[in-house]
């Protein structure tokens, strides 16, 4: 029987599905006519209830395995969280009049992303692959329904269609690598695989033919080239709002699942895919980005590019604690400095989406200096300029890398953030150096919003100038991630 | 009659598989579908798996494949219509797959596990011994499932209605 | 105790102050009020800087460390927000404070009638406090913060007239060039982390001292090179010079400011900071040498052919920094400073005086079109005339004394050559003929300009040349006394005053001990002997006969024969028509001697060399990785089929790896 | 008379490997959805196959999670494919290509 404490350990969980359902019953109840607005700020207090939930669950007497060993909670799953549920609680704040604005009047929106929440919490907390896959499941299809939001949109239900087809292609890969893997060694739990392949004296291929696929899954998920190629076109077509969310917290969450793979159970060696994935991702990445037009295309080939930069830490798993510890403040720093890029994107798109192209931001600067300025913060964060979480978040898993050796790697990273850097600065000289061509209305920042880039901005900053907190936090998991 | 039967069902299963590839009506694509589900739930028999087969034909069979066809009805989904499409999928997919599946199965066939071997009639998958597994082991992720379900119900709901203002 | 805010932490902070002020509020203030804030901060952070100075010149002490907390503690590895305060950072501080105020004092009137008054002054005061934080650093990682961020404020003063396509890609030529410096100089900072684990210079300079020199490549070197390759970004050296000609995009007070006086000199500093590696990687010093002393000939050989006022003067900072990391490729790190402070003076002067010569005639930069401006703006001749005799190294102006040491250390420094010597010497003669060169063709003789065209000057500027405010005019003053007295101070003492900065290697290699006893003995505080200050003397004769011959000919060639030069680019294939002329015996001279190397330095080393292969080069880079870019486009097909395709083979190929390796 | 384990697993892989194939070949978005769930009866064949080699019921337990995740899968990706439907009006999966470059 479960026991409190194990109710405590899926505490922000159970918030958060209250909460979701709460939302769906209250939709119901509202006259259709009434503005979805206050079910927005409502799911808000969902969000902030589930980050204190969090707090309440980090209390060191909760840590430890709960459910039979299907989930455990430590610093690890509780950073995860944080991030994801602040990612959520930005999303909604900036969705408050983004919704109305593209007419879409469906209080559902926000239980979408609250639930979705729920799978994202539970990815980093799981460690029994038949939760992963559900709780990865769950964030996913939630993902997919966001993404086709703009129902009357051709390109929303594309960027829909193609997510959802392509996503469940990869799940399929993932889905028949935990099926070889429970062949291989007759358990779906993490720390038993990790003993059981750590006993044998000899692997079977079985096993490393499970790994190749589950890597071919989740790294779908995380935009790691060669599984890359849906990024660009799914992230132009969703709703601004939900590409900051998915973009973001789906994808620490899914590295979360990566690290605790990699760096737990995964006996085969995937240092040499992991490699390449990360070369391959930093390259065509950055390299993709260069000729867009399109902002928010552009920024789905930079997020693939961070993808690329987080392998690297990855690859330099020999270096466990470091990399450990540099994948999770990397995942925090481009959630944060992501999130606020594309709600910045999110307020200037205006009606019906209209104004994506780089075009559009011409002479922002002078149009809406605080809103430009953000921005440029951002892009200076995506590029890796000091005093952004975005500089220690790349020079950390830099030197990381460095000191495991991966030399050439690092070489090419550190030759890919200086490619990066041009589509980038395209943008900003686009703010500052050109003169507005039209004179795109350039809607004043509502509170939501407000808040939402506050939170991302402080975020960033915190993350750039005094980092020790985080950095901490990251460094005192790895051991605790190992006791059994 | 144990290999009689996994060579019938087994061989009735690759057959339904290759025709819905061959179909060019979804309609009959998604009969073979069906016959593909079914004779998979007679191979869960042979293997002794008593509940999954039974949950095959009821999920599987009898409510996705009712809602396929379903949506094929309501959106009349006629003939395919032979577009030239993809080159990359043909150039670079197909030989992929190709190497992929000699490679699994080669795998398979050196490394799988061959010494253990079935006999008819041993049923230990019942449902009662499954059921004891859902709500003691994994009982977390059967209460996910629920949040899972929500999400798809919201989600067709969503994406299916008229909006309030149109 | 002292008070909390009786510390160096001010110093960068006061500026960033005035920045914040200007950047948020500064759209509702009133020009004055803007201009008193910027110069408020900035004057309030120079008086700091003297206080301190001289509070540490008193102390006795060779250097003040001051720790503000922790910044990153990653595993064994910190870094503090900490101030670092010795004799070099000292200097520094107070050339970058001093200039920069002037700097501002002038820009108050020189930005008048620009736009975006306010945002001009927040960037300029944001620049300030990055220079500041980069030079008050006491680790190599609070200095990357102000190594990167003096390239940001660099990028958005260079686009400041952002009506401009051009100053736009300037401004992105020289990020994206820092940029790829700043990867050696990360990779060294990885580096060093690694082996010495810590970015602190006390602790790593100790390290380091710890360690013998190294005679052939080993870890020191390997930092040394990568240092090397960050500095020659920031400093503009071959081959990331590319940017600094095209950065002259930018308003001529932050031409002044950055890209001649404090900015560019960072990597100049970084070489000097960090002199305990350097020292010990003989190679890499060998490098930094080498390349300064390729750089300082190559550019000012460009710099001849060149009409624009403002790139003139953009070559010769390229040259003189390239004097500089000779200076400090032959150990001579105290020379290396030594002119770099007299050169952020003369340098200063000359771009201030460039843009009131711009201003005064109505923005025109081309040399070609102006002449005879010293009977219309007298003050902005004097000054640029003294700055010019600085730079040309003729005595007593400040210059002389710090070339002269230059070239002195690099004839007779343990790691130094003759060679580099006389390339110095070569350099020292060309940098006279085109700073003269610029002198007589914008002062002397007549007025070329379009003084008639009426209907195309501006009714604010009038048609007639005219000086400068007194606002532009103090400044210019304030920098040709530093100009004239700033060397005074000689290269000895200014030497003994670095003494503590700079760690003397104890082990010398094999091969260093050869050269160092064959070299001139020189006593310990540098006083020397008899002989050898024979040999000084007659080394400086020579660089000051330099100095003047290249006066010399630039008066022939511009003063004396201006239709000379015309005639020789016109004819330097046809000797026929030379001989044709009156003055043959002239032409045939300059045919033969000039002639050659203004075609060499125009065809080759700037249309080829410069224009050709190292701006071509990187163009070709850029063309390249956008047809890359293109394929990689041409991949997004928004065909689903094609999606599922890439994914099934790439997990065809990740499968057939992972099972290879299982089965192995 | 009894047949060895890995004549299911073939099966399994083959019945994968269809459904990879049909993702690849059909043109009808529904059928290619269809595909998916092949690939996905192809892995609970395997994890059948392999429950009853190792004698434990975690096989069957995933096989039920992944048939719930289907038929939530089945239901949101036909309202997908139904509001693409409608705002493109055509099933093939070839002309769903708006975004792209």
């Amino acid at each position: 029987m479960p026991t409190a404490t194990d109710y405590i350990r899926i505490l922000p969980e159970i918030v958060l599905s209250v909460w979701g359902m709460a939302i769906m019953f209250v939709e119901s109840l509202l006259p259709e006519d009434r503005s979805r607005k206050d079910l927005g700020i409502f799911a808000a207090f969902g969000a902030v209830a589930a980050i204190a939930a969090t707090v309440y669950q980090a209390q060191p007497q909760f840590a430890g395995f709960g459910f039979n060993h299907v989930l455990r909670v430590d610093h690890f799953s509780i950073f995860f969280h944080l991030v994801v549920l602040l990612v959520t609680l930005a999303t909604i704040l900036m969705s408050l009049d983004y919704l109305p604005l593209q007419k879409i009047d469906f209080g559902e929106y926000y239980a979408l992303v609250i639930l979705g929440a729920v799978g994202m919490c539970l990815m980093s907390s799981a460690v029994e692959l038949v939760l992963i896959f559900i709780a990865l499941e769950i964030s996913s299809i939630a993902s997919y329904i966001l993404s086709g939001f703009r129902r009357s949109a051709a390109v929303s239900t594309e960027s829909a269609l193609k997510y959802f087809l392509l996503g469940s292609f990869a799940t399929g890969f993932f889905l028949y690598g935990i099926a070889l893997l429970y062949g291989a060694t007759g358990s779906t739990n993490i720390f038993d695989i990790a003993l059981i392949l750590g006993k044998a004296n000899h692997v079977e291929a079985l096993a490393y033919l499970a790994v190749a696929l589950i890597f071919t899954g989740l790294a779908f998920k995380v935009a790691c080239a060669p599984f890359q190629i849906w990024t660009p076109d799914v992230y132009e077509g969703a709703p601004s709002p939900v590409v900051a969310l998915m973009s973001t917290a789906p994808k620490a969450a899914t590295f979360a699942v990566l690290i605790r793979i990699v760096f737990e159970a995964a006996s085969p060696n995937l240092f040499w895919v992991i490699w390449v994935a990360a070369a391959l991702s930093m390259s065509v990445g950055n390299v993709g980005a260069l000729l867009q037009s399109n902002v928010k295309r552009m920024l789905a080939y930079s997020s693939i590019a961070h993808a690329g930069y987080l392998m690297v830490a990855f690859a330099s798993a020999s270096n466990r604690d470091l990399a450990i510890s540099s994948a999770m403040f990397y995942s925090a720093a481009y959630a944060a400095m992501n999130l606020g890029a594309f709600a910045v994107v999110t307020q200037m798109a205006g009606s019906g989406e209209g104004y994506l192209q780089m075009d559009d931001y011409s002479g922002l600067g002078k149009r809406s200096p605080v809103l430009a300025a953000v921005f440029t913060f951002f892009l200076l964060s995506l590029i890796g300029i000091p005093i952004t979480g975005g500089f220690f978040a790349k020079f950390y898993i830099f030197s990381t890398a460095l000191r495991t050796r991966l030399i050439w790697l690092t070489l090419i990273g550190l030759v890919n953030s200086g490619v990066g850097s041009y589509y980038y600065l395209r943008l900003i000289v686009r703010m500052y150096m050109y003169e507005p061509r039209a004179e795109i209305p350039v809607p004043p920042v509502r509170l939501g919003m407000g808040l939402a880039i506050a939170i991302s901005l402080i975020a960033t900053l915190w993350l750039g100038v005094l980092p020790n907190a985080v950095l901490h936090y990251t460094q005192g998991m790895p051991s605790a991630i190992a006791v059994r | 009659m144990h290999i009689f039967l996994f060579l019938l069902f087994g061989l009735l299963c690759a057959g339904g598989a290759i025709n819905l590839l061959i179909q060019r009506k979804p309609i009959n694509s998604a009969l073979s579908l069906i016959v593909v589900m079914g004779s998979l739930a007679l191979i869960y028999l042979l293997l002794g798996a008593e509940f999954v087969a039974v949950v095959q034909v009821i999920i599987y069979a009898g409510a996705i494949m009712v809602l396929f066809i379903f949506v094929i009805m309501l959106l009349n989904a006629g003939e395919e219509e032979h577009t030239k499409g993809s080159k990359v999928a043909k150039i670079i997919g197909i030989p992929g797959l190709i190497t992929g599946f000699i490679i699994g199965v080669s795998v398979l066939l050196q490394h799988g596990p061959q010494e253990k071997r079935i006999h008819i009639g041993e049923l230990y998958g019942s449902a009662s011994d499954v059921g004891m597994m859902l709500f003691t082991k994994y009982l977390l992720a059967f209460e996910l499932t629920s949040v899972l379900v929500l999400i798809a119900i919201m989600g067709a709901v969503v994406l299916a209605r008229r909006s309030h203002s149109s | 105790m002292k008070l909390f805010f009786w510390q160096p932490w001010l110093i960068p902070l006061l500026p960033l102050v005035g920045a914040l002020i200007n950047g948020l509020f500064g759209k509702r203030f009133s020009k004055s009020v803007v201009a008193s804030i910027a110069l408020f901060f900035t004057g309030a952070s120079l008086l700091f800087a003297s206080v301190h100075a001289y509070t540490l010149l008193h102390s006795g002490a060779d250097a003040l460390e001051t720790s503000y907390g922790t910044w990153i503690r990653a595993g064994s590895f910190a870094a503090d927000f900490g101030i670092y305060l010795d004799h070099l950072s000292l200097v520094m501080m107070l050339v970058v404070t001093g200039v920069g105020f002037v700097i501002h004092v002038y820009s108050v009137a020189y930005m008048e009638h620009e736009g975006g008054y306010y945002r001009f002054f927040s960037f300029l005061n944001f620049f300030m406090f990055f220079m500041l934080t980069l030079v008050l650093a006491n680790n190599y990682l609070l200095l990357f913060v102000g190594w990167e961020g003096v390239g940001l404020a660099s990028y958005l003063l260079i686009g400041f007239f952002f009506q401009k396509d051009s100053a736009a890609n300037a401004g992105k030529k020289a990020f994206i060039t820092n940029r790829i410096g700043d990867f050696g100089f990360l990779i060294a900072l990885f580096l060093l982390i690694q082996h010495f684990g810590t970015l602190r210079f006390a602790t790593v300079f100790n390290i380091a001292s710890s360690l013998p020199a190294e005679t052939t490549a080993g870890l020191l070197t390997a930092i040394g090179l990568l240092m090397l390759v960050g500095a020659c970004g920031k400093s503009a050296q071959i081959p990331l010079y590319v940017w600094l000609p095209d950065a002259m995009e930018g308003p001529t007070p932050v031409s002044a400011l950055i890209h001649a006086a404090t900015m560019v000199t960072a990597g100049v500093y970084m070489v000097c900071r960090s002199n305990a590696i350097f020292s010990r990687a003989p190679l890499a010093l060998l490098a930094v040498a080498i390349i300064g002393a390729l750089t300082s000939f190559f550019a000012a050989s460009i710099g001849i052919v060149q009409t624009d006022i403002k790139r003139v003067l953009a070559y010769s900072t390229v040259s003189q920094l390239g004097y500089m990391f000779m200076a400090a490729g032959v150990a001579a790190y105290s020379a290396s400073i030594f002119h770099l402070m007299t050169h952020a003076f003369f340098k200063a002067l000359l771009f201030l005086g460039a843009g009131s010569v711009i201003h005064g005639i109505g923005g025109e930069q081309d040399m070609r079109s102006m002449g005879g401006l010293r009977k219309y703006m007298p003050w902005t001749f004097w000054t640029m005339l003294i700055a010019t005799l600085a730079i040309s190294g003729i005595p007593p102006f400040a210059g002389f004394f710090s070339k002269d040491e230059i070239l002195w250390q690099a004839f007779s420094s343990p790691h130094g050559s003759k060679i580099f010597w006389a390339i110095g010497i070569i350099t020292a003669f060309m940098t006279s003929f085109y700073m003269f060169r610029l002198i007589f063709l914008t002062f002397t003789g007549e007025y070329r300009g379009a003084q008639q065209d009426a209907h195309s000057a501006h009714a604010d500027h009038g048609h007639v040349p005219h000086e400068s405010p007194w606002l532009v005019l103090a400044p210019l003053v304030l920098l040709a006394v530093l100009s004239i007295i700033g060397g005074w101070v000689g290269g000895n003492r200014f030497e003994h005053f670095l003494a503590p900065v700079i760690q003397k290697v104890q082990t010398e290699s094999p091969r260093l001990q050869v050269a160092e006893s064959a070299a001139i003995p020189t006593s310990e505080h540098g006083e020397k002997t008899g002989e050898s200050k024979a040999l000084e003397t007659s080394l400086m004769s020579i660089s000051v006969l330099v100095a003047f011959s290249g006066l010399g000919l630039a008066w022939f060639f511009y003063v004396k024969r201006p239709e000379l030069p015309g005639k020789i680019a016109a004819a330097s294939g046809g000797l026929y028509k030379l001989v044709l002329n009156k003055y043959w015996i002239d032409e045939v001279y300059s045919a033969v001697i000039i002639g050659p190397l203004v075609a060499l330095s125009r065809a080759f080393l700037w249309q080829i060399v410069d224009q050709k292969v190292v701006d071509g080069s990187i163009n070709e880079t850029a063309t390249a990785v956008r047809g890359v870019s293109h394929v990689v486009r041409q991949q997004q097909s928004g065909l689903i089929r094609s999606y599922a395709g890439w994914i099934a083979a790439g997990a065809a190929v990740i499968v057939a790896y992972m099972v290879w390796m299982g089965t192995r | 008379m009894t047949i060895p384990i890995s004549w299911y697993l073939l099966l399994s892989a083959f019945l994968f490997a269809c459904g990879v194939m049909g993702f690849l070949i059909k043109r009808n978005i529904i059928t290619i959805f269809m595909s998916i769930e092949l690939m996905l009866n192809g892995v609970n064949l395997s994890f059948i196959a392999f429950a009853t080699r190792f004698g434990t019921l975690d096989g069957h337990i995933f096989v039920f999670f992944v048939m719930v995740v289907a038929a939530a899968e089945a239901a949101v990706g036909l309202a997908i494919i139904i509001s693409v439907y409608r705002t493109r009006e055509t099933l093939n999966v070839d002309r769903v290509n708006l975004l792209k470059l």
